[in-house]
């Protein structure tokens, strides 16, 4: 197929500032959009949806919380598991007073929850910043940890100490809990995520994400141009953690099916943060490349040996993943510090000059 | 009113009561802050030279004690295997900045931080691979470090030192000592000062960038050895070591990521500060607040002074 | 190159695990072992997997397998993540294994609502949700031969025993050190109530993860308060810490024990001859000195069919890996048993478990006399609460230092009782126990 | 190049005034007593020698120093302290010496930015970018597209300015300020680092952007040829004071001025 715009004039401002102004790139979104929702699920099995592609979309939409905030707004945050770990205990406070509102709404409501504590740990980026900023974020992940493990009412004081995850059902099809198939939980993860995408991208091409931006870049010429820098911070934390909130819900109740409090720890903030990185900051098609290299590249790693009949013990395997995935992550970034989504960037542009580059 | 009882005045009551106690808390404070201005002190030696947030600094702690009870374990006596150990550390400044810092030279401070993230992963897969995974012993014994404890008791209980927290505490002064004789006198100190004011400043007076790197982070290496023999004559040398080293986070911001001396009082205060919270207050909420209560410490000061005890003022131009 | 690269690795990414799962297992029985030999706990992990997989490949080598069926044995490593574990689950779930053995809290939580649905039984070995002994309400998973809480019930019977009697317990206090994480609190609620029947008081000293090497200020409080008796619900690198403060503020050892996952040789080396009269609770023997262990000696580790250094058979956790993999031998020959079939499916070995019955007899016929007390699993009761030992550190080496204590049963009971209870209301629409009841042989 | 009708024209009513003005940091005097005032419709230069305290004037202008004594009347308003968004938002735009771009950002949204005051449609909209907030974005980027035009820049709209040469830079960060409608716009050194040709043409985008829109212009300069062709009033600091103010002839024959330039001689 040819990827060329030539030919494709706009008549109008409108088409010009769509997301996809070229029309080959929406062609490739509808058949991305088809695989997604027609041939995975026709072909997928367990392992497939449960193991890859409901993970992946939930650390994707993670990943496009925090570059929301890092990548877009340039502030650095290590808080990132704790936000998703608001999202999730909010999601079972509100379908445990609550059970029988649809618990599709409490999942993406739970967002508002981890918003407003990400709006509290952001009042210190009024005078914080970079590194120091990001230390922190630091605090409120400890902290919200420990309120994880401290408040029993938040996990209902269940015995185990652990999210469990109620059955509830959706027009009699369960959505959560152990009968809940993973056809459906995948259905439903695939729509919030690309719902969210969506709204997600309209923020950053619209006036809000052209503040963030500006904030980003130059935050002294972003304030000498009229923009409120603590309010658009504050913004920024604010949708940032809806986000990653709403991650930590589907995290806990479309995919675990129920989490003790470690899950949110410390080093999910940092997978998270280097997915970002890794897939390019400032970019939502990286969030999508950083969590497909981060996530599934160690699994894929791991079931080559078994695969291909190399006799090499699990553990050693394993050992030799960390070695590899940690070689590739600096190779990476060697090739290309501006992360997958600036390769797949060059990557049209040769497409768009094949087969004459010159 | 009770409440306010025991947040103001029980606790202090508590240390008049007990100054037994509150010694002991004061000294284990110091320990643990001296340990942890040791971690503090590898991240900037390695931030001040090379503008890199070395997230690796925890497992290279982790590596280096477990690369010398590795080779003990294989029959390689006690000194004999330091040395090497002290070697291991230099290959690995040197891979470091062939492999990962010269080709990431003029990126960005997230890039860096993001490529030590890789050089963690490929510690941790590479240490267990070599080493295995099961925690292993301090040799302490072997490198002569006194075990046991001195105690002195009086009328007002006992507070007990352990001989291996004083040595911790003596080999950590020697060692600020020394690195700070090295960075303050050498040619080679000064050269690395001048990389830290400006690279662009040190290239022209003639200074290799490369050295200056290989030279710090081998010197974070022998800090990050030092430490993990002595937290793992403490407890044991296993990969969950690595967690202290999220400890040096808020004493780097208390101290500004570019100041040894902060390092080190920063370390202090967050040692003595969560000892003594932790004891005194701790027991109100239910305890186990050490954790966080030393960011919040850290937040507290930052809300003052945003660039850290030491750091230098930021002064925004335009 | 840019450009290859970034194909190469989304080709990578994408088509491994599309290639997956298309193998089956082999004729034989398949037995996943969810393993952790890397990651923070891996000290605990390789003694126990080693353990397990030197007996099952006894087995298979000795008898040819068990009932003739060959057994095939295959690690998935989880290095002790809740991620990975369900991952391997996943990946392992399409080759019909006949147990899962998540050896991890926060797998087997994962895992309890899945094993009904896919009928995998879950064993998790003392480990795991303490109301999953429930039958009634949870008949697809198993934790014999105790649950936590008859772990620390225990502890209490033997404090009481020191102490002259349970009416001696008034007036003590007894400090609970604990992981501060669900499964260090688990013995919380046991504790308390206990605690109300004998008039002690519990005080808790909780550790949170990230502070496992970093204890000073919580044992000041422990110097500070003095209690009588500590108990230790510790995991990884908290223990050998622990033990080091407590030496530092000369904490009586003799009246600090730890619970199972405290009493492992890597747990108390570190510590050395200072932690000798440190005791922990412990169900599987100690040494060498048993047939069985003599013939994974004879017919494995001098074959070179193993990963275990010979010096390494024998110790604590090592032996309790050779226990699990005798439960797991034992339900799948009561399923061979039970249905006549040599090629047993989950749903037999689920009624094997239910029907299984170790007795003193049973444990001599398979070459491990007195290795653990009897165990006898029945429909309603998935655990069996049976008797625990007390291991000493002699300073070098564990040694037995009690007979079998009883757990207080007729207070764990009711507990273990309303947890279930509680579970399956806050799952609503927790299936209804459908299973039928086999008749023990 | 310039009608010299214009001087007398220009002086309308006084937009902003400074009175008395100090302003020092740690134990530094960056300015010392300065007053002095801009009329509407006026272009005013700023001169002076390196280190005069012509950047921290205004910086001072708009609220990013705040002065220790002294006070600023803007459009008849008092004020001796405030905020750099309040400034904006009071229509005082501002290009920079070296640069504050957004340089992750195409020159569109660069420009856009710049609109940031202008556009109000609420966040939910923002979220679904439909109806009324894309029917904002499309009116502001006629507006923009006419700055575009006008500054001849519609060949690297989409191109993101961190890779622009300098002289293309220097031309966004004015459209950039353009873009927000102001109604005092302060150009710090508009044409620092260009040549001959791009010299002329900045030239006349600030003469047509004070005659078409009759926009109040205050800049700072070091090309006295190109000071003396634009300005109607020129004002000089020297170490932080006031030396002179005038006409851009009356300056020019000061004896303090030429003093200043040509150094001490005394």
């Amino acid at each position: 197929m040819l990827y060329r715009e030539v030919g494709q004039y706009k008549s109008n401002y409108a088409a010009d500032m769509a997301v996809f102004p070229i029309l080959q790139d929406r062609i490739g979104i509808a058949v991305i959009l088809v695989i997604a929702y027609v041939v995975f699920p026709l072909i997928g099995n367990d392992f497939l949806l449960n193991t890859i592609l409901i993970p992946f979309l939930i650390f994707s939409l993670a990943a496009i919380g925090l570059n929301l905030l890092t990548g877009y707004t340039g502030l650095l945050s290590l808080g990132t598991g704790a936000f998703m770990g608001v999202g999730a205990y909010a999601c079972l406070k509100l379908t445990t007073i609550f059970p029988h509102v649809n618990i599709l709404i409490w999942i993406l409501a739970s967002g508002f929850f981890s918003s407003a504590i990400g709006v509290l740990f952001g009042l210190p980026s009024l005078r914080i910043k970079g590194f120091y900023l990001a230390v922190a974020t630091l605090a409120a992940q400890f902290f919200l940890e420990w309120c994880f493990i401290r408040i029993p009412w938040l996990y209902n004081y269940s015995v185990s100490g652990a999210i469990e995850v109620p059955l509830r059902t959706f027009m009699g099809i369960p959505m959560t809990g152990p009968t809940a198939t993973s056809l459906t939980r995948y259905l439903a993860v695939l729509t919030i995520v690309v719902a969210m995408t969506w709204v997600a991208s309209n923020i950053v091409h619209g006036r809000i994400g052209r503040m963030w931006m500006s904030v980003r870049d130059m935050d002294l010429a972003a304030e000498l141009i009229g923009i409120r820098l603590f309010r658009t911070k504050l913004l920024a934390f604010a949708v940032s953690s809806f986000y990653c909130g709403v991650a930590g819900a589907m995290m806990v109740f479309l995919w675990y099916g129920g989490a003790e409090a470690e899950v949110f720890a410390i080093d999910q903030s940092f997978l998270i943060l280097f997915m970002v990185i890794i897939g390019g900051l400032g970019t939502l098609i990286g969030s999508f490349f950083g969590s497909a290299l981060i996530y599934i590249l160690p699994i894929a790693l791991r079931l080559i040996p078994a695969n291909f009949g190399i006799p090499i013990r699990p553990a050693a395997a394993e050992q030799l993943t960390f070695v590899i995935v940690g070689a590739l992550i600096i190779v990476f970034l060697v090739v290309e510090p501006n992360g997958l989504a600036r390769l797949w960037q060059i990557g049209k542009q040769k497409l768009r000059v094949w087969p004459f580059p010159y | 009113m009770h409440i306010l009882y025991l947040i103001f005045v029980d606790p202090f009551v508590q240390m008049v009561h007990a100054p037994d106690l509150l010694m002991q808390t004061l000294w284990d404070g110091l320990v643990g802050g001296v340990l942890y201005a040791l971690i503090a002190l590898g991240f900037v030696l390695i931030f001040k030279a090379s503008g890199v947030f070395n997230f690796a600094q925890g497992i290279m702690v982790v590596f280096a004690a477990l690369t010398l009870v590795g080779l003990h374990e294989h029959g390689v006596p006690a000194f004999v295997a330091l040395g090497l150990t002290i070697l291991v550390m230099l290959v690995l400044a040197f891979g470091v900045e062939r492999l990962m810092l010269r080709p990431l030279v003029n990126q960005s401070e997230i890039i860096l931080f993001m490529a030590t993230f890789g050089l963690t992963y490929f510690l941790i897969g590479f240490g267990q691979l070599v080493f295995g995974g099961n925690p292993k012993v301090m040799i302490a014994d072997d490198l002569y470090l006194p075990s046991g404890a001195i105690e002195w008791k009086g009328h007002f209980g006992f507070v007990s030192l352990q001989k291996i927290d004083i040595a911790a505490v003596v080999i950590a002064s020697i060692m600020v000592a020394v690195l700070a004789v090295f960075f303050q006198r050498t040619r080679i100190g000064r050269a690395l000062r001048a990389v830290a004011d400006s690279h662009q400043a040190a290239l022209s007076v003639g200074i290799s960038l490369e050295q200056i790197w290989v030279i710090v982070w081998f010197a974070a290496g022998v800090v990050a050895l030092t430490t993990g023999i002595m937290w793992g004559a403490r407890s044991e040398v296993s990969f969950s070591l690595q967690i202290i080293a999220l400890k040096a986070l808020p004493v780097l911001i208390l101290g500004g990521f570019t100041s040894i001396p902060g390092a080190i009082v920063g370390g202090l205060i967050i040692g003595i500060g969560e000892k003594l919270g932790e004891f005194y207050w701790g027991p109100l909420l239910g305890g186990g607040i050490e954790n966080w209560l030393a960011y919040v410490i850290a937040l507290g000061f930052l809300i003052f002074r945003p660039q850290g005890l030491f750091g230098e003022k930021i002064i925004e131009r335009i | 190159m840019r450009l290859k690269l970034l194909v190469l690795g989304l080709a990578l990414v994408t088509a491994v695990p599309a290639a997956v799962t298309a193998a089956q297992a082999a004729d034989g029985i398949y037995i996943p072992l969810m393993s952790y030999r890397t990651g923070p706990y891996s000290g605990a992990g390789i003694a126990i997997f080693n353990g397990m997989h030197d007996y099952l490949n006894l087995l298979n080598a000795r008898d040819g397998g068990i009932g003739g069926v060959r057994l095939i044995v295959e690690e998935c490593e989880t290095g002790y993540d809740t991620k990975k574990g369900v991952e391997c689950y996943d990946a392992t779930k399409g080759k019909n294994p006949v147990v899962s053995t998540p050896y991890s809290t926060g797998i087997t939580l994962q895992l309890i609502p899945k094993a009904s649905v896919d009928k995998i039984p879950v064993l998790s070995m003392a480990y795991g949700l303490s109301a999953s002994a429930d039958g009634n309400d949870f008949p697809w998973v198993f934790n014999p031969p105790a649950t936590y809480w008859d772990g620390a019930s225990a502890f209490v019977r033997h404090v009481a025993d020191v102490e002259g009697g349970f009416d001696k317990l008034k007036g003590k206090t007894i400090g609970l050190v604990h992981l501060d994480a669900p499964y260090g609190k688990e013995p919380i609620p046991l504790l308390e109530a206990l605690a109300k029947d004998y008039g002690f008081t519990l005080k808790l000293y909780p550790i949170p993860g990230a502070q496992m090497q970093n204890q000073t200020s919580l044992w000041l409080d422990i110097r500070r308060d003095r209690p009588d008796w500590i108990f230790m619900q510790g995991w990884g690198a908290m223990n050998p810490t622990a033990l080091k403060e407590a030496i530092k503020v000369n904490f009586p050892m003799d009246h600090f024990i730890g619970n199972w996952w405290a009493g492992g040789e890597d747990d108390v080396r570190p510590a050395g001859p200072e932690a000798k009269g440190y005791s922990a609770l412990g169900f599987s023997g100690v040494g060498r000195d048993y047939p069985a262990i003599q013939d994974i000696l004879k017919y494995v580790v001098d074959k070179g069919n193993t990963q275990t250094p010979k010096e390494k058979v024998g110790e604590v956790l090592y032996n309790r890996g050779v226990m699990n993999a005798v439960l797991i031998a034992e339900a799948i020959r009561g399923a061979q048993h039970l249905t006549g079939k040599k090629q047993v499916t989950g749903e037999d070995v689920r009624r094997g478990l239910e029907t299984l019955n170790i007795t003193e007899a049973r444990w001599k016929e398979l070459g491990l006399p007195a290795f653990a007390a009897p165990i006898h699993l029945s429909c309603a009761d998935h655990n069996g609460h049976n008797g625990i030992y007390l291991a000493r550190w002699d300073g070098t080496k564990w040694t037995k230092a009690s007979g079998w204590i009883e757990p207080i049963k007729d207070k764990v009971l009711p507990l273990i009782d309303s947890a279930a209870n509680s579970y399956v209301s806050a799952n609503a629409g927790w299936p209804k126990r459908s299973e039928a009841c086999d008749k023990s042989s | 190049m310039r009608a010299p009708s214009s001087n007398e024209t220009a002086l309308g009513e006084v937009l902003l005034a400074v009175e008395e003005v100090s302003l020092s940091f740690g134990g530094v005097r960056a300015l010392t007593g300065v007053s002095f005032d801009i009329r509407k419709g006026e272009i005013r230069a700023i001169i002076g020698p390196n280190g005069a305290g012509k950047t921290s004037m205004l910086n001072v202008v708009n609220g990013f120093y705040q002065p220790q004594s002294g006070r600023i009347t803007f459009k008849g308003n008092v004020r001796n302290s405030m905020r750099p968004y309040a400034a904006a938002r009071g229509g005082i735009a501002r290009t920079f010496q070296n640069l504050a771009l957004f340089r992750g950002m195409t020159t569109l949204d660069n420009i856009l930015a710049g609109r940031a005051l202008k556009m109000h449609r609420g966040f939910f909209w923002q979220l679904l970018r439909y109806g009324p907030a894309l029917q904002e974005e499309v009116e502001h980027r006629r507006r923009v597209e006419e700055i575009i035009d006008f500054l001849e820049i519609a060949a690297i709209r989409k191109v993101q300015v961190g890779r622009l040469p300098y002289g293309l830079q220097k031309r966004v960060e004015l459209g950039r300020a353009l873009a927000m409608e102001p109604d005092l716009l302060l150009l710090d050194e508009p044409m620092a680092g260009m040549n001959l040709e791009e010299k002329e043409d900045m030239s006349r985008f600030i003469i047509d952007v004070n005659q078409q829109y009759g926009t109040t212009i205050a800049l700072i300069e070091h090309d006295m040829g190109v000071v003396m062709d634009l300005s109607d009033r020129v004002v000089v600091l020297d170490y932080g004071r006031k030396i002179a103010d005038g006409t851009p002839d009356e300056v020019k024959r000061d004896k303090d001025v030429i003093r200043a330039y040509l150094g001490e001689t005394h």
